[in-house]
């Protein structure tokens, strides 16, 4: 049994109008996703814009509610009513896009940082005090911080503030959505240092949300790239970079730029292919309603969205 | 654009703390000379009325005169009396310590009310929100003038505080909404969420997390409420559903401007509290002004 | 050497914050040639935009100090109304922000058709009509006809990118100043879009200003590459040289920080700190001396300037020459930066 | 028989509300001062209602026509129910004198005379009148006025169906009316159209006030009223759109709520009237000044006595006054009202019970200094509940108390009303705290002012006086708690009010024991006796009959179920181009009145 | 669209129900009713109780809920006691000159708020706007009744510019030229008092609109078209402020309920505020509650208009 097991997800969102605001459809966020994570392993989630990856993450968690299937962790079901439990609650931690507004302006780090601490553990001020300055050392940022506001910090540091307030109860499974998208390049390397050397330290399993696929490369191990609420591949990072095999998959990479300008011309080639292929061949990776198929193994690491054979 | 306005500059981190926002407040003030002298005169005003109703005898005040209807300023009656015989200046004065309480205690308890009413409708959201929202509506064609007459008829004792629960019933409503749609935007921020998934419950994020954020709002808001509400009473007293001449308030001594001969001749009854009114709410306006120019960072003038 | 197109001198772009300017433009010269793309990149806030800004003169409330030649006639000193001749005829600007950069009220076709408008007054409405439709489908909208009626609301972020970009290309400019233009957008989109510039000055013979922070896009896109940070241009080079051979200590970190580059290494390079504010800028001595402090103080220039080290490759301040990446222990610590 | 209110004659009070006789304690008549002149000038700043003529005085040449601006003093709009039958506003009841005459007219001591435009003749048992309608009376549609309209007028009142509120003893005192409004009868006994012309009517029980307002004087033209039913008839066009009379002048159009427009009536009786027209229009009270000042209007029904100080010296019109029919007093709650039988009931325990409380306070007040200064001597301190509007039976001889605050408290004392607990306030005779609750009512400029002087009176003599919930009280909830449905508020010991007096002396309606009205809850055998003989036949005659209302003010004087406090004037500013014009009471040729000048005059 | 608004209205119709029934029970908890005020021995007190118990005023209130509601299905609101006609009618004749005043106080509170916002947005800063935002901050602060109050006295009587009460000259024909010329002069003085005070909110609002728009990154799209600056202002910004000011149209119809009540006793102006406080006062029931349900209908109507124009003028809010 897996770490963190997810079957089947779906999350549909309601269309609601008419003369009653009657549900008149559903916008279908997530629609029949499967997946699992080992321990201490990093999990990239890789789409496009609007295909469903910060839904999936936020139904885990229990920010959405999920329409139908099952999140396991740990063996346990989430999605019952019973288990979503404070344990399993502390267990499961999110780090957040924006480190502007993930932070509440109004509150000093160390409110912020307590405030998971407040929730489950009944400690002293002077310990409490003491376990957040603990924190904070482990995120890089000095003690003294604690009594600062979060606009006195850089998009990096806060981000790193963020990572503190998750790691406080000691959580196994942090899912980590677009945590580096809004910040600058060489910020941005910070974070993804320091979110890799923590890993390491607390033995963490990432769920690691992004559209960045330099970012996604560097730091995960398997990937899965959703489409309209949908799989269309899953695999290790070889797998996906090196031998694509979802035309949607193929186009991504192909989009990727090449930092290397010598390889201009031969990357607009391939972008060219990869376009020119993608259009002869859309109806064989895609239904009729554009959607993605259901995954089909090419290797033991491997799963591809393709019409099932025959 | 994360203006840098915010960023601090590294170095300098540890030593200078950026301001709070009491202190944007407090600066943005100081730089408006407009609003400076406005909150020092509010202050004074305060101070002067509150405290030296301390000393006044109110029931003097209100004495009936006989012998000393209509007279004009002298020194004896500063600013005259009225056609009871009682001073003016005495009524200035209680009347506008009366008129500022109401107008104090109608904003706070609109503020109070709206405040919860809003956040819990804008957090909670979906069929509560609903609900709430069509609540509100329905107290925004409420004829009010019905209910105050009602209210008049039914309470016997018609004080400050009641006058104020009865204007409060119907003020509330403005902040609530304003409180609602800027919760329904401030609950979808990443930090709300973030509470959530930390474990805390929904009064809690409410109240602690995302409350703090909007206070600036609030004080800005209830700011300019002072003033419109300080205007609404003498409204109240126009129409003859104020106080009651024994508690003096500013609208009661300018709706004797009602009055053809007060307003034409006898100009020392209505005059002064009609400037005080204007110069109250124009303070009270200038520094809600600036208090909305400090709270929007990209209007501040520092 | 092809024909000059736009040529800096000096410029200088303030702004006014409490009582004082600061300068967040300060001393930029460059060029610009004919069917060339220069690449401006940089840090958040390191005046990229307020330069492009400064070229359309598009600032409402800056001083703008220096020259700026359009085809040998000085824009920063020139009337509003031979201005507004040039803007959006001649010189042409696409927008980071496809959000919020079109007129929620106004139809599409509208918005597009009134650059049309403004520079070519003896179209009439029909012709004006079809160019703009012609002009959707240049850049590749679907349905043109159908997309002109629409609200751009009603259009995704990058079919609104698309609509600025035949806003910026309606006259066919000479200088198209592309400032992020793909920042909002996902990848793949992002691709088109970069292909469909670069087929734009193939066709047109623009001189293109592309400004981004993404490095990948660069490479992709530009002749000649300019580095700016905190206001300056600190390196400025052809873009082979650039990404071969870089100098600046900046440049070479901003390289060095982007994961796709550092295949196999696990480990990023961190620039130390943040670009300083506006007002808290240092004046004087070489800006970044700040970010690097494990370099002694003594190697920067007391007033840095640009060096051509190599025709054409212009480097700021001395620095560059002992410039060293710090060991990975010494990179640790620096974690506790406050 | 009638009383207590005021007539039903245009002259109709000036009260701000405007059904019934009621007078505000102070609504619409208002104080002032010569704010600016008090040490100089002394006594000057006073005026006293003698100074006052009630006719104009124009020497001018009249000239042809002209239109006269009549101003109705309201911040309201007027109710537009143009029909004696119907009319419940006293505006209309204004606009109606215009148009709609009486065809009794009445001399300057209220009683009919037959000089207007019916005639009459009472039998000798003074039950049975005949009248005899004026043979060129016609209704403005040329159609004469005859015996049948008049009757009609009763019959619409009587039925059962009618929606007004005129039906009362004047009409039940008719024989026959109870059956006929049971509808037992097809028609009024009592009521015999003689021929064309002569109307005879017989009433049950002979009293001297049928001749002062006790019958009904308006006929209703049943050649237009005849085919409504009665009971749409008060919202049918024929009242409100297209009202008709037989008077000076005819309506020619109506701006409902506003103005009514109306043209001289060329076969009038008397004459054909001199002026052109009349407009008769709403004025705001906060405005009338302005009004008259720049010409907009020539007169109005009422004046606000309150800014007549100020404006005394106008110089285009003339002020004139007479006494109005009414007076301002202080009530003592004795008794409640027993609803079962629709009588008063004392009830010794009270309060106020103790008539020596009563005129201490009686003592403790100057109303001679509240007249003097509230209201520059325009009003005045009363002493008898017969105002001196009647001078016929106004008895100045009564010796009243008079503001003497150390009688009240030797009165106060040795009525064992003393402080035993020292508190400055007196106890009752038992030793208990005595805390009287005084209901004042709101309205009018110095009702507040008023109120508390009265308090401060009484609280100096040591009596606990206060302000019934601390406030004064609006209008309907004043009369509700003082017993105008019966239920008296026993929260209330006192009370200030003001009544009308009607045209007619009796005063039975507001002190009778059946009187609903009497809120003092007052009565006695001696009271009732009197009252009813001077509305007895004996009372035809009038030394008779002012002997009787003579002792029983007196006796009001001595038991004091209320005392009166002031007595008022009425003002009427005119403006100087008119001529014949009057405000006496019986003022009866509204078409002799004429202009000088083409447009009203303006101040200077 | 119509689904829409076929939605509000069925959203409002329960509101104006439990209003309808709150007016009834206000009107139990009321001291006095329409007869109370014939305080006069004249009259019979029996015949008063007649009338009461023919008018049912006696009834509990719930019985004449229901007998009101009975009426109003047939569109009958009952008659006025104190006018002795159809409330419908006498509302009718009200409704008139109060819609006329309305129309004047909002024409000449855009006519005055527009050109005062925009020189004030655009030209923000300068003098003229200082002098404008004065002008707003002092009306701000001015109690409208001492405003009408002057102005009355100033132009009706000092300057005698103005007819000075009423809705029209008394004896000129409905329908004539001098009778509308009439009926405009003396709306005039009200509607102009009101739209002077009521129109600062309008010009403070239209001004920082445009000092937000004239930030918005879509100003700057249009200023690198080449567009001039009074074109930019033009087709741009002004359109663009304009629209929340459009949006505000239907509140403005609710806020000048409040402002009649105050102008038209004033000015003896015979509107629906001036009935309601005569109603109201008087115990006029059957007037109150057919003008409260008016007053009532009237502000959702305002709520659905804005959100209507709200609608027809922002594509981004396009009703379906
Ligand atoms: N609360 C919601 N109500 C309705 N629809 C929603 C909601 N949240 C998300 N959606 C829809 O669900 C789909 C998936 O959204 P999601 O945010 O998961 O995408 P994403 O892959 O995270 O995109 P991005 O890269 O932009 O963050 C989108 O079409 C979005 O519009
Ligand atoms: N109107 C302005 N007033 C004051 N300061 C400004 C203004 N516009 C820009 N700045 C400041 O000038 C500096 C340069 O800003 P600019 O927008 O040019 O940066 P940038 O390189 O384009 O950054 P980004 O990548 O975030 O767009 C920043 O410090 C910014 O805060
Ligand atoms: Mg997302
Ligand atoms: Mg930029």
């Amino acid at each position: 049994m897996g770490f963190l097991e997810v079957e089947d997800l779906k999350v549909y969102f309601p269309i609601k109008g008419g003369l009653f605001n009657r549900t008149l459809g559903n916008i279908k966020a997530v629609d029949g996703v499967s997946f699992s994570i080992e321990q201490g392993k990093t999990y990239g989630l890789v789409g496009e814009s609007g295909s469903g990856k910060t839904t999936t993450g936020r139904a885990i968690i229990g920010l959405n509610d999920i329409t139908s299937g099952k999140v396991l962790f740990e063996g346990k079901d989430l999605t019952s009513k019973k288990s979503k439990t404070a344990s399993v609650r502390k267990d499961i931690q999110m780090i957040f896009q924006d480190p502007y507004s993930s932070l509440n302006p109004k509150k000093r780090v160390l409110d912020i940082v307590a405030e998971p601490i407040r929730n489950f553990e009944k400690l002293s001020k002077q310990e409490e005090k003491k376990r957040v300055q603990e924190l904070l050392e482990m995120v890089g940022l000095s003690p003294e911080s604690i009594l600062k506001y979060p606009h006195e910090f850089s998009g990096g540091q806060r981000q790193r503030i963020g990572v503190a307030r998750a790691i406080a109860l000691k959580p196994k499974l942090i899912i980590a959505d677009e945590p580096v998208s809004a910040l600058d390049v060489s910020v941005q390397a910070q974070v993804l240092n320091f979110m890799q050397d923590i890993q390491k330290e607390l033995n963490l399993t990432y769920l690691f949300i992004s559209h960045d696929l330099g970012v996604v490369k560097h730091m995960c191990d398997e990937i899965g790239i959703m489409y309209k609420g949908r799989y269309v591949e899953q695999g290790t990072k070889q797998d996906i970079f090196e031998n694509p095999q979802h035309i949607y998959t193929k186009r991504l990479v192909a989009a990727i730029p090449d930092i290397d300008p010598r390889h201009r011309a031969e990357q607009k080639q391939f972008r060219e292919d990869v376009q020119r292929e993608y259009e002869q061949s859309y109806n064989d990776y895609f239904d009729s309603e554009g959607l993605a198929y259901g995954l089909q193994s090419v290797s033991d690491t491997h799963l591809v969205a393709l019409p099932e054979k025959g | 654009m994360e203006t840098t306005d915010v960023k601090m500059d590294e170095t300098t981190q540890g030593v200078t703390k950026s301001p709070s926002g009491a202190r944007i407040f407090w600066r943005e003030i100081v730089r408006d000379k407009l609003a400076l002298i406005s909150l020092i005169f509010l202050v004074l005003i305060t101070a002067f009325v509150y405290g030296i109703s301390l000393i006044l005898d109110q029931k003097e005040i209100v004495t009936v005169d006989l012998f000393a209807i209509h007279q004009p300023p002298s020194e004896e009656f500063w600013l005259g009396t009225d056609y009871g015989g009682r001073d003016i200046f005495g009524q200035l004065i209680i009347g506008t310590r009366n008129s500022l309480s109401i107008g104090i205690l109608v904003t706070l308890m609109t503020g109070v009310i709206g405040v919860v009413y809003g956040l819990i409708s804008g957090y909670f959201g979906g069929h509560v929100d609903n609900i709430m929202m069509r609540i509100l509506d329905f107290f925004l064609i409420l004829p009010f003038l019905m209910v105050v007459i009602v209210f008049v008829a039914i309470v016997p004792k018609y004080s400050v505080f009641t006058f104020s629960l009865i204007m409060t019933a119907f003020l509330w409503m403005g902040i609530a909404r304003l409180i609602r749609s800027k919760v329904l935007q401030e609950k979808e921020l990443d930090y709300a969420q973030a509470s959530k998934t930390l474990g805390s419950s929904n009064i809690k994020i409410m109240f602690t997390q995302v409350l703090p954020n909007i206070t600036s709002l609030i004080i800005v808001t209830m700011t300019l409420n002072l003033a419109a509400n300080i205007g609404l009473e003498s409204g109240l007293s126009f129409l003859g559903f104020g106080f009651p001449e024994s508690t003096p308030s500013l609208g009661t001594l300018l709706s004797y401007a009602t009055n053809p001969q007060t307003l034409e001749y006898r100009w020392w009854i209505w005059v002064p509290a009609a400037v005080l009114i204007l110069l109250l709410m124009l303070a009270v306006r200038n520094v809600g002004e600036a208090l909305k120019r400090a709270a929007d960072a990209r209007q501040r003038r520092g | 050497m092809s024909e000059k197109l736009l040529e800096i001198k000096n410029l200088k772009t303030s702004f006014r914050i409490k009582d004082d300017y600061y300068a967040a433009v300060d001393d930029v010269t460059l060029t610009l040639n004919k069917n060339e793309v220069l690449g401006i990149v940089g840090e958040s806030g390191s005046g990229k935009s307020a330069l492009a800004f400064s070229v359309m003169g598009l600032h409402n409330r800056a001083k703008i100090e220096g020259n700026i030649l359009f085809k040998d006639q000085d824009i920063a000193n020139i009337s509003p109304a031979k201005l507004n001749k040039l803007r959006g005829d001649d010189m042409a600007m696409i927008f980071q922000d496809p959000l919020t950069a079109l007129n929620p009220l106004m139809i599409v076709g509208d918005q597009i058709s009134e650059t049309l408008l403004l520079h070519k007054k003896n179209m009439s409405q029909k012709q004006r009509k079809d160019r703009v439709i012609s002009l959707l489908d240049q850049v590749g909208i679907p349905y043109p006809e159908h997309v002109y009626n629409q609200f751009p609301h009603e259009l995704s972020g990058g079919m609104r990118q698309r609509v600025i970009i035949a806003i910026a290309i309606a006259n066919q400019p000479e200088l198209l100043i592309a400032d992020e233009p793909t920042t909002a957008l996902d990848v793949t989109i992002q691709a088109q879009i970069l292909d469909l510039i670069k087929d734009l000055k193939d066709d047109m013979n623009t001189g293109i200003i592309l400004i981004t922070h993404d490095l990948g896009v660069v490479a992709e896109m530009a002749d000649r590459v300019a580095v700016m940070y905190a206001g300056q241009i600190v390196e400025i080079a052809d873009v082979h040289t650039l990404f071969e051979n870089p100098l600046h200590p900046y440049t070479r970190s901003l390289l060095n920080s982007v994961p796709n580059t550092q295949e196999g290494q696990d480990k990023l390079h961190v620039i130390q700190g943040i670009v300083p504010s506006l007002s808290k800028l240092p004046r004087e001595g070489c800006r970044f001396a700040a970010r690097m402090p494990w370099i002694d103080e003594s190697v920067h220039e007391e007033n840095p300037v640009l060096h051509e080290i190599k025709p054409g490759h212009f480097v700021r301040c001395t620095c560059h020459k002992h410039f060293y990446f710090p060991d990975e222990s010494k990179e640790d610590s620096n974690h506790g930066v406050s | 028989a009638c009383s207590g209110g005021s007539d039903d004659e245009g002259s109709g009070d000036s009260g701000s509300d405007d059904a019934g006789t009621e007078e505000g304690t102070d609504e619409g008549t208002d104080e002032g001062e010569e704010g600016d002149s008090e040490a100089a000038e002394g006594e000057d700043g006073l005026y006293s209602i003698e100074d006052f003529s009630t006719d104009k005085t124009n020497e001018g040449e009249a000239i042809e026509g002209g239109t006269l601006q009549y101003g109705l003093v309201t911040d309201t709009a007027f109710e537009g129910t143009l029909n004696w039958n119907f009319y419940s506003g006293t505006y209309d009841a204004e606009i109606l004198g215009w148009f709609g005459e009486s065809l009794l007219s009445n001399d300057d001591k209220y009683r009919y005379t037959n000089d207007g435009a019916a005639t009459y003749e009472v039998s000798d048992d003074n039950r049975t009148f005949t009248f005899t309608i004026k043979d060129n009376v016609n209704w403005h549609d040329g159609e004469p006025v005859t015996a049948e309209d008049w009757a009609f007028s009763f019959e619409v009142i009587g039925d059962p169906e009618y929606t007004g509120v005129r039906y009362g003893a004047d009409f039940t005192n008719i024989e026959g009316m109870e059956a006929y409004n049971a509808g037992e009868a097809d028609s009024i006994s009592g009521i015999e159209v003689v021929d064309e012309k002569t109307l005879k009517i017989t009433y049950i029980k002979a009293s001297p006030s049928l001749l002062t307002g006790g019958i009904w004087p308006y006929a209703m033209p049943k050649h237009i009223f005849g085919d409504i039913p009665v009971a749409e008839m008060d919202s049918s066009p024929e009242v409100r759109e297209n009202p008709i009379g037989f008077g000076p002048f005819k309506v020619e159009s109506i701006v409902p709520g506003e103005s009514v427009t109306m043209v001289k009536n060329e076969d009038y009786w008397q004459g054909e009237p001199k002026l052109d027209g009349v407009t008769v229009k709403v004025v705001n009270p906060s405005t009338v000044v302005q009004a008259f000042e720049t010409g907009e209007v020539d007169a109005v029904d009422s004046f606000p006595a309150d800014q007549y100080p100020d404006n005394a010296d106008m110089s285009n019109v003339e002020f004139l006054g007479m006494i109005d029919l009414a007076y301002t007093y202080i009530g003592f709650k004795l008794g409640t009202w027993d609803s079962e039988n629709a009588e008063v009931v004392m009830d010794d325990s009270k309060k106020m019970s103790d008539v020596n409380l009563r005129r201490a306070m009686w003592y403790a007040v100057d109303n001679d200094a509240v007249g003097k200064n509230f209201y520059n001597g325009l009003r005045w301190n009363a002493t008898t509940l017969i105002p001196p509007s009647h001078p016929e039976y106004h008895d100045e001889t009564i010796e009243t108390p008079t503001y003497d605050p150390e009688e009240a408290k030797r009165i106060l004392d040795e009525a064992g009303y003393v402080d035993t607990n020292g508190d400055g306030m007196r106890e009752n005779p038992e030793g208990e705290e005595l805390v009287i609750n005084f209901a004042s009512m709101s309205g009018g400029d110095t009702a507040e002012p008023l109120a508390n002087y009265y308090i401060q009176s009484w609280n100096a003599v040591g009596l606990d006086v206060q302000l019934l919930d601390g406030r004064l009280q609006e209008f309907n909830t004043f009369y509700d708690r003082v017993g105008q449905s019966g239920e008296d508020d026993p929260a209330v010991d006192i009370y200030q009010g003001a009544w009308g007096v009607g045209y007619d002396v009796n005063p039975q309606g507001l002190y009778g024991h059946k009187a609903l009205f009497n809120f003092p809850r007052y009565e006695s055998e001696e009271n009732t006796a009197l009252l009813e003989d001077g509305v007895s036949e004996e009372s035809f005659d009038v030394e008779h009959r002012k002997q009787v209302y003579s002792d029983w003010q007196k006796l009001m004087v001595e038991e004091i179920p209320v005392f009166p406090t002031l007595y008022r004037s009425l003002l009427a500013p005119v403006n100087n181009r008119v001529q014949n014009y009057s405000i006496a009471v019986d003022f009866n040729a509204l078409h002799e009145i004429a202009v000088t000048e083409e447009e009203p005059i303006a101040a200077e | 669209m119509w689904k829409f608004i076929v939605r509000r209205l069925v959203i409002t119709f329960p509101q104006i129900i439990l209003l309808s029934v709150l007016v009834f029970i206000m009107a139990q908890m009321m001291p006095g009713d329409a007869l109370s005020g014939m305080i006069d021995p004249n009259i019979d007190p029996a015949a008063i109780e007649k009338q009461r118990e023919n008018l049912g005023l006696n009834d509990p209130w719930h019985e004449r809920y229901v007998d009101w509601v009975g009426g109003l299905l047939q569109g009958d609101l009952g008659e006025s006691f104190r006018f002795k006609m159809e409330v419908t009618e006498l509302v009718e004749q009200r409704l008139i000159n109060s819609f006329w005043l309305g129309v004047a106080t909002l024409f000449f509170t855009y006519l005055i708020a527009i050109p005062l916002g925009i020189i004030s947005g655009r030209w923000n800063d300068t003098w003229g706007d200082q002098l404008i935002t004065g002008y707003t901050y002092i009306g701000f602060a001015t109690p409208l009744f001492i405003f009408a109050l002057v102005m009355l006295w100033v132009f009706g009587f000092q300057l005698q510019w103005f007819p000075t009460g009423g809705s029209v000259e008394p004896g000129l024909t409905p329908g004539s030229f001098d009778y509308v010329w009439s009926k405009f002069q003396h709306l005039l003085l009200p509607a102009l008092s009101l739209a002077l005070i009521a129109t600062v909110n309008t010009v403070q609002y239209l001004r920082s609109e445009i000092v937000d728009t004239k930030q918005k990154d879509f100003i700057i799209t249009a200023r690198a078209k080449g567009a001039s600056e009074s074109r930019v202002y033009n087709r741009h910004i002004f359109r663009n402020s304009l629209l929340p000011i459009a949006a505000f149209f239907g509140f403005e119809i609710t806020g000048l309920i409040g402002g009649t009540v105050f102008v038209e006793q004033i000015f003896g102006y015979p509107g629906m505020g001036l009935l309601f406080m005569e109603s109201i006062l008087l115990r006029d029931y059957t007037v109150v509650i057919a003008v409260v349900l008016l007053f009532g209908i009237a502000s959702i109507l305002g709520a659905l208009i804005s959100d209507i124009i709200l609608s027809l003028v922002d594509p981004r809010i396009r009703i379906k």
